[in-house]
């Protein structure tokens, strides 16, 4: 077996540190609610649809509670209150506010509000319950149609268009996806709101609606019975809806999410604050869902060097792992993710990428890890590029990574074309069959150039997050510690969404979908 | 017949997008990349866009580009000419041959002139046969007689006579220069020569024939890559049963 | 000015060998073989071979095939535009801004609208650079101020007025459904309306944008792929010295 | 390092059976020669040239003596003989011969023959030193110019056109190419005689003639001089030529040769005998110029199976060796050759992969083995193909090969165009590069499926040599063991140009090139 020597005492030295960064920004979000947070909860209370200038009504009816400055109390209990008030469900209730005939107030009593936790309790469980059947459901479905063996192929569809991005997600589930992910366009990461129905036109990738969610579940579920193997189905839980997008997800039986704890705040200039209290919120949905998360370090080596920033990589995914544990989530449910992005240029790129791939595997041995193909050195010329991806697939089966997203040639051109996907598909599984058992077959020079490069990068990730853990998570991303960019704690988009909690506040979801709820 | 107009398809339909590569004999130079792109252009494509482009030395650049087509296609004027016969299983073309012929019938094959790619002819005569089919050679009321690699014409013919052929297998593999048309062209104008053609079902096959290209041709039939010997015998068969029927 | 005939060369001057490959939205048959074959004809390849023919599912067909190119170029008659400069290095670049300006250069840049590409304008603009090449922060006499990742074209036209800009850099990396060019236009247009479009230097980078199509849009050049801070340096003092000469 | 567990006394055991078959069948040609050895041995005394119907005067001077019945003494003494009368050159005494001005007789006298001897090995040495020189020049050009490390990229021009074919080596060598094979036209090996001049018109190749070697050699060592490496140019020195083609090379300093003992015997059914007694005097005149053969073992594999036949290859491999040894070659000038031909098809097939060229490399520690690359089992599939590329390449710089054939991705469609040939050479130099190291460091495990596959067909090696050694090679041929081909004594083209030598046959060249002369 592949096997490297590596120092288990350090790993341990270095996860405790990360257990430290992350349980410290915990406590510090931990007076806090978000807008976000709060539509989720309405959503799990049912609440859905849009008003008449598609202005979903989770922002309508959160708006307003913000206006009569009861948002602090947390959403949940006003609504359910309404709810017993009038009799309505909490969607009529929900419209009654958007259509002004509805202003909603708070119970004052002491008591009654101990009658309405309860209540909110109850309703809430619905909607748990829902999700639960879900869950199960997967199971089932997995147990009966079956599922690949991994590394899982993992395939995007981005044409911008749900019912066209169904057709091409059919024809990759029978070219041999195990997984298919619907690009979000463009920017939708960027919106305080969550688009509404079936979309036809996005940028780059389609938009992240409960609709196209439900439109291509079926159709995967359709295409899967067909071939034989469950496909599991991944979107974006990331931006500023990133709570109301493991709602949706939840509910429509989603099976994987990218979900990263930094992502946004690096990547989209999204208030690391918010970040912080939203990625806790829609993990913790994930973690009941039955969800894999997708975390995002690969994206660290498309603005940072691969080797030079390798380390930063395990220390983010490190910091992802335990704010996954403070969400509930289980080593599985973690897609931890990394990349095969070395310059093609450089002497013995492939021994190094090796290194770095095995010493993920070896840190993680229980995780779900996400292993991405080369992108930034991919160029125009498509043959080379090809090549490229075969040996990223022969790191990916020689090292055991689970969720493989397939390298096109086209990276450098366009968003992939249906026969670009055709062939990827092609070279992967030719590569995976034809070393099979490649892994079970070599060993790697004890003291050599690969075991001594891993030896390295844990080294220097050790004493990055004691440096982390020195200054705090947010020093540090200031510091432009990860990706080489750099973030300031009251910058970036949707610090307004961020409202500190009053004393009373109260939301039924933590106790019901997470035991060791804080 | 309803029209089926088609057009390439790259991730929406009838966006008609196209991957093309080529060299230009010239050193890569902006003009060069200019002249990549019109060339997509006089092809038809467009917005093309040279997605690559590469000098291979000083007198040769490489070009990867992608366009969207504007030609489209009807499927429904399409028509394909193929031999037309049922492929039949070894057991029936067996009793097909016992019963219509009442004796043996005799194939003849050979990789003709300079060509000496035998795997293909092989595939189809010999015991072995090729992906668990059967060859020729293992059917019972047939007698093959494989001469293999680099058999003049003249010798083809000389020994069909000999052996009272009922039909002849040429396979043709080098295309290079399209000497397999001239080797093929010889064979036929030979058996013209002898008065044989017609008492012969002359079949043709390699990589790069097509049953048109055979037709053109003067063979009775041709077949590319994947054919297996039950094909060439069904069509045989067939064949020879249409012409004595009369 | 002499003729300059070239067409695609495989192994032979003017064989005009091309690869193409594409997908039909169609089923894999004969029909959409011969279908594939003739659109090759249609884009004026000669004797187009299908070298590669396969199902993906049942509603997709994929070729790869091979031809030769019927139309010719002539280079002699290709003009291509670009920014007329020569490229300075940093020193000489930095010597012409004090001389000619007198004080630093301003040069505001960011990755409009949804575009979050930044790899690309810090390439050109931060200290690091790329490849060895430092960027515009590292010039004595320039001031560069890199609003970074989707910004505002209005936001940036303000920082631009309140900074004095006399450079404005923009990049556009994603080009799906052409969402470049509307970005792209909306800019010049908001910088019309604001009477700012003479008084700035107007430029545009990315690895689809060339400095044709910079042209149609207004903008004063534009720079692709393997672009250099130096390179838009030299272009844009070059050019500001051309306007305040007069 | 990767090294496999071999039982070294097994592979002793089968070197020494193929030892005693190759010396069986050397004993059995002794006592021929062959219209072409003939040939060749005028042309050491330099005769060339052609007469108004294009055939060479070598064939007119050969058949003139077999004529007249003098040929079974060797053309030698008797063309010697006729320029002393004379005072002409070879050339003088063909040309007049061609024209009918001259009929050679036979001296008889005893003493006159001893001189005569004497002179015509003093003649004969004129053509050595010039080879020798070419020799020296060639390993000082290697000293000055400077040389790749292995494995070396084998490419091949085959237009057809020699014009075309410099125009197209020129750019190989400047986009890397390190060897250059001028694959030959479609049939010469049929051809009882060797083509003259500078040609144009070949199909699938070029014809092999001593002008055609002059100009591309020329061309060669100027691209060489201009990169910086010298270039090794390689021809076709096979068919019923073979000892005139070695004669060629030797003269125009051709720096490779394909060159098989049993090649013309199986794949272009010439006759057995004939093959044998050519193939030893070429691989003679090879040894002495200094060129390294390439043997054809990897073309078995084109119509026999990959796996079921791999034992034929390697047992094909040891006869080779010997043979070469007979005639005096050196371990680092037999470029024994082998294939990546399994079917990609089979699960696991890349470990087998492994384990072949393994086991040939440690069979030959010191040989400089010849790698081809996937051809039967290409398809029209370029980017599938340029995969499969990819894996050979990997195969090849991981066991460490020497001659490395570049695998082309339209291997299926055509001979390559100028792309196809840079892309293959892009392919190979990103592999190589990226993995420069990795033969270092990895092991293969003990006992593991590839050693226990390379160890299998070490056995069946053994055992096939036996069971050869009983029966002798002529009929181990006739049973068709190699490429399930099955040829005759008796059979196939040339054998009426094997001339049983009279008791006095005089060659001078076997003395003059090679000490251990039998
Ligand atoms: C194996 C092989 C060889 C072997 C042949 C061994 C042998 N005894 O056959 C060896 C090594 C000897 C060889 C030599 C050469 N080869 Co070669 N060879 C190939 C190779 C790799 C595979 C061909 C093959 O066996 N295919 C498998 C068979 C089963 O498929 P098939 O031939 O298509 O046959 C099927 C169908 O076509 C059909 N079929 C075929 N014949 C017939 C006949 C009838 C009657 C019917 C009904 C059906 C039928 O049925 C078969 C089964 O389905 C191809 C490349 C490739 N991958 O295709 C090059 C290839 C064919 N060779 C090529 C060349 C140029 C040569 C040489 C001329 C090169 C040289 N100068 O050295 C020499 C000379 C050979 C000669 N004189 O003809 C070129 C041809 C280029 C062209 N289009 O003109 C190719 C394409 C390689 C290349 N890209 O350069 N070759
Ligand atoms: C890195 C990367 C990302 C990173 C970006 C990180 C960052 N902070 O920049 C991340 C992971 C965030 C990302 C996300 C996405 N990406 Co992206 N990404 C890439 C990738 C792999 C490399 C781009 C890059 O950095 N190139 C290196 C730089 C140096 O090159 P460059 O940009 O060409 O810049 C040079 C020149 O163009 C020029 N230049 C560029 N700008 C300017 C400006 C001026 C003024 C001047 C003078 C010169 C100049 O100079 C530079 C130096 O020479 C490309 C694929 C590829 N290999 O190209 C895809 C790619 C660009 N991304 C793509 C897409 C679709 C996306 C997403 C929309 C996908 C999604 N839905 O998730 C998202 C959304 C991002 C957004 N909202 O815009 C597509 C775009 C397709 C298209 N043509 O429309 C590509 C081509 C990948 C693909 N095939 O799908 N991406
Ligand atoms: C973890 C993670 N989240 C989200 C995204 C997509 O971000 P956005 O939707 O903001 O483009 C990515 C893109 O690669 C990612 O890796
Ligand atoms: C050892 C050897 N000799 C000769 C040849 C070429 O044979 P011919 O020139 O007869 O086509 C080959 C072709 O692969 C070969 O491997």
């Amino acid at each position: 077996m592949t096997r490297l020597h590596l120092d288990q005492e350090q790993i341990d030295r270095a996860r405790d540190s990360a257990r430290r960064i992350a349980r410290r920004v915990f406590e510090q979000t931990k007076p806090f609610t978000t807008t976000t947070v709060e539509r989720a909860t309405v959503r799990l209370l049912g609440v859905d649809g849009v008003d008449e200038n598609m202005v979903p009504l989770p922002n309508r009816l959160v708006s307003h509670l913000q206006e009569h400055d009861l948002l602090q109390h947390g959403a949940a209990t006003s609504v359910v209150g309404a709810m017993i008030e009038r009799g309505w469900t909490a969607q009529q209730v929900a419209e009654a506010v958007a259509a002004g005939t509805l202003t909603i107030g708070r119970c004052q009593d002491e008591q009654d509000e101990a009658a309405l936790r309860a209540a909110t309790t109850a309703e809430a469980r619905k909607m748990c319950d829902h999700i639960a059947r879900q869950r199960a459901h997967r199971d089932r479905e997995i147990e009966s149609v079956g599922e690949s063996r991994r590394p899982w192929l993992y395939l995007i569809v981005a044409t911008g268009n749900i019912h066209e991005d169904v057709l091409q997600a059919r024809a990759a589930v029978e070219q041999g996806a195990d997984i298919i992910a619907v690009i979000r366009s463009t920017g939708q990461s960027l919106l305080d709101y969550v688009p509404y129905g079936a979309t036809s036109e996005g940028f780059g990738g389609t938009y992240a609606t409960q609709e196209n969610f439900r439109l291509m579940r079926a159709a995967l579920d359709e295409a899967g019975a067909m071939v034989g193997r469950y496909i599991r189905l991944t979107n974006y839980c990331s931006g500023l809806c990133m709570p109301e997008i493991a709602v949706m997800g939840a509910i429509e039986r989603l099976d994987m999410m990218l979900n990263d704890s930094m992502y946004g705040i690096i990547f989209r200039d999204i208030n690391m604050q918010r970040t912080f209290i939203d990625q806790f919120f829609s993990r913790m949905v994930n973690a009941y869902a039955g969800i894999i998360i997708n975390t995002g370090e690969d994206n660290y080596l498309t603005t940072a060097d691969a080797c030079e920033a390798a380390h930063t990589v395990l220390a983010s995914q490190l910091i992802n792992e335990q704010f996954a544990c403070l969400s509930g989530l289980k080593p599985e449910q973690m897609g931890l993710g990394h990349a095969f992005e070395i310059d093609p240029e450089m002497e013995n790129g492939f021994l190094w990428e090796i290194a770095h791939a095995q010493l993920v595997r070896q840190v993680f041995p229980d995780a779900s890890l996400k292993y991405m193909p080369p992108t930034k050195h991919m160029t125009g010329n498509i043959f080379r590029g090809h090549v490229q991806d075969a040996l990223f697939n022969v790191v990916s089966t020689v090292t055991q990574q689970d969720i493989h997203l397939l390298g096109m040639m086209t990276e450098a051109i366009h968003t992939p074309f249906i026969q670009d996907r055709f062939l990827a598909i092609q070279n992967a599984r030719y590569v995976f069959n034809s070393m099979r058992d490649l892994h079970a077959e070599i060993e790697f020079k004890r003291g050599g150039q690969i075991e001594r490069r891993a030896q390295a990068v844990l080294t220097e990730t050790e004493q990055l997050l004691a440096q982390i853990e020195g200054i705090g998570l947010p020093a540090a991303i200031g510091k432009g510690i990860f990706a080489d960019i750099s973030r300031q704690p009251d910058g970036g988009k949707g610090l307004d969404g961020v409202i500190a909690k009053s004393g009373d506040y109260f939301n039924p979801f933590p106790h019901l979908m997470f035991e060791g709820a804080h | 017949m309803a029209q089926r107009l088609v057009k390439p398809y790259g991730d929406t339909l009838n966006d008609g997008r196209v991957q093309l590569s080529f060299t230009l004999p010239v050193a890569l130079d902006d003009a060069a990349k200019e002249g990549a792109r019109q060339l997509a252009l006089m092809m038809g494509l467009e917005n093309p866009a040279v997605a690559h482009a590469e000098a291979m030395g000083p007198d040769f650049s490489f070009f990867i580009v992608y366009g969207q087509c504007t030609h489209q296609l009807d499927l429904s004027t399409i028509t394909v000419s193929r031999p037309e016969f049922e492929t039949l299983d070894k057991d029936r073309i067996d009793r097909l041959i016992a019963d219509k012929m009442g004796r043996k019938m005799v194939v003849i094959g050979a990789c003709i002139e300079t060509d000496a790619h035998t795997v293909g002819i092989d595939a189809i005569m010999n015991m072995k046969g090729y992906n668990g089919h059967k060859g020729l050679e293992s059917y019972h009321h047939m007698r093959a007689i494989n001469l293999g690699a680099q058999v003049d014409s003249e010798e083809l013919v000389t020994r069909a006579i000999e052996e009272q052929a009922d039909v002849i297998l040429v396979s043709q593999v080098v295309t290079q220069k399209n000497i397999h048309l001239d080797n093929l062209t010889r064979l036929a104008d030979l058996l013209e020569a002898e008065g044989l053609r017609d008492q012969v079902i002359l079949i043709v096959g390699g990589p790069r024939i097509s049953h048109e290209l055979a037709k053109e041709l003067g063979y009775d039939a041709g077949f590319g890559t994947r054919t297996y010997a039950e094909d060439v015998a069904s069509f045989a068969i067939h064949e020879w049963s249409k012409r004595n029927a009369a």
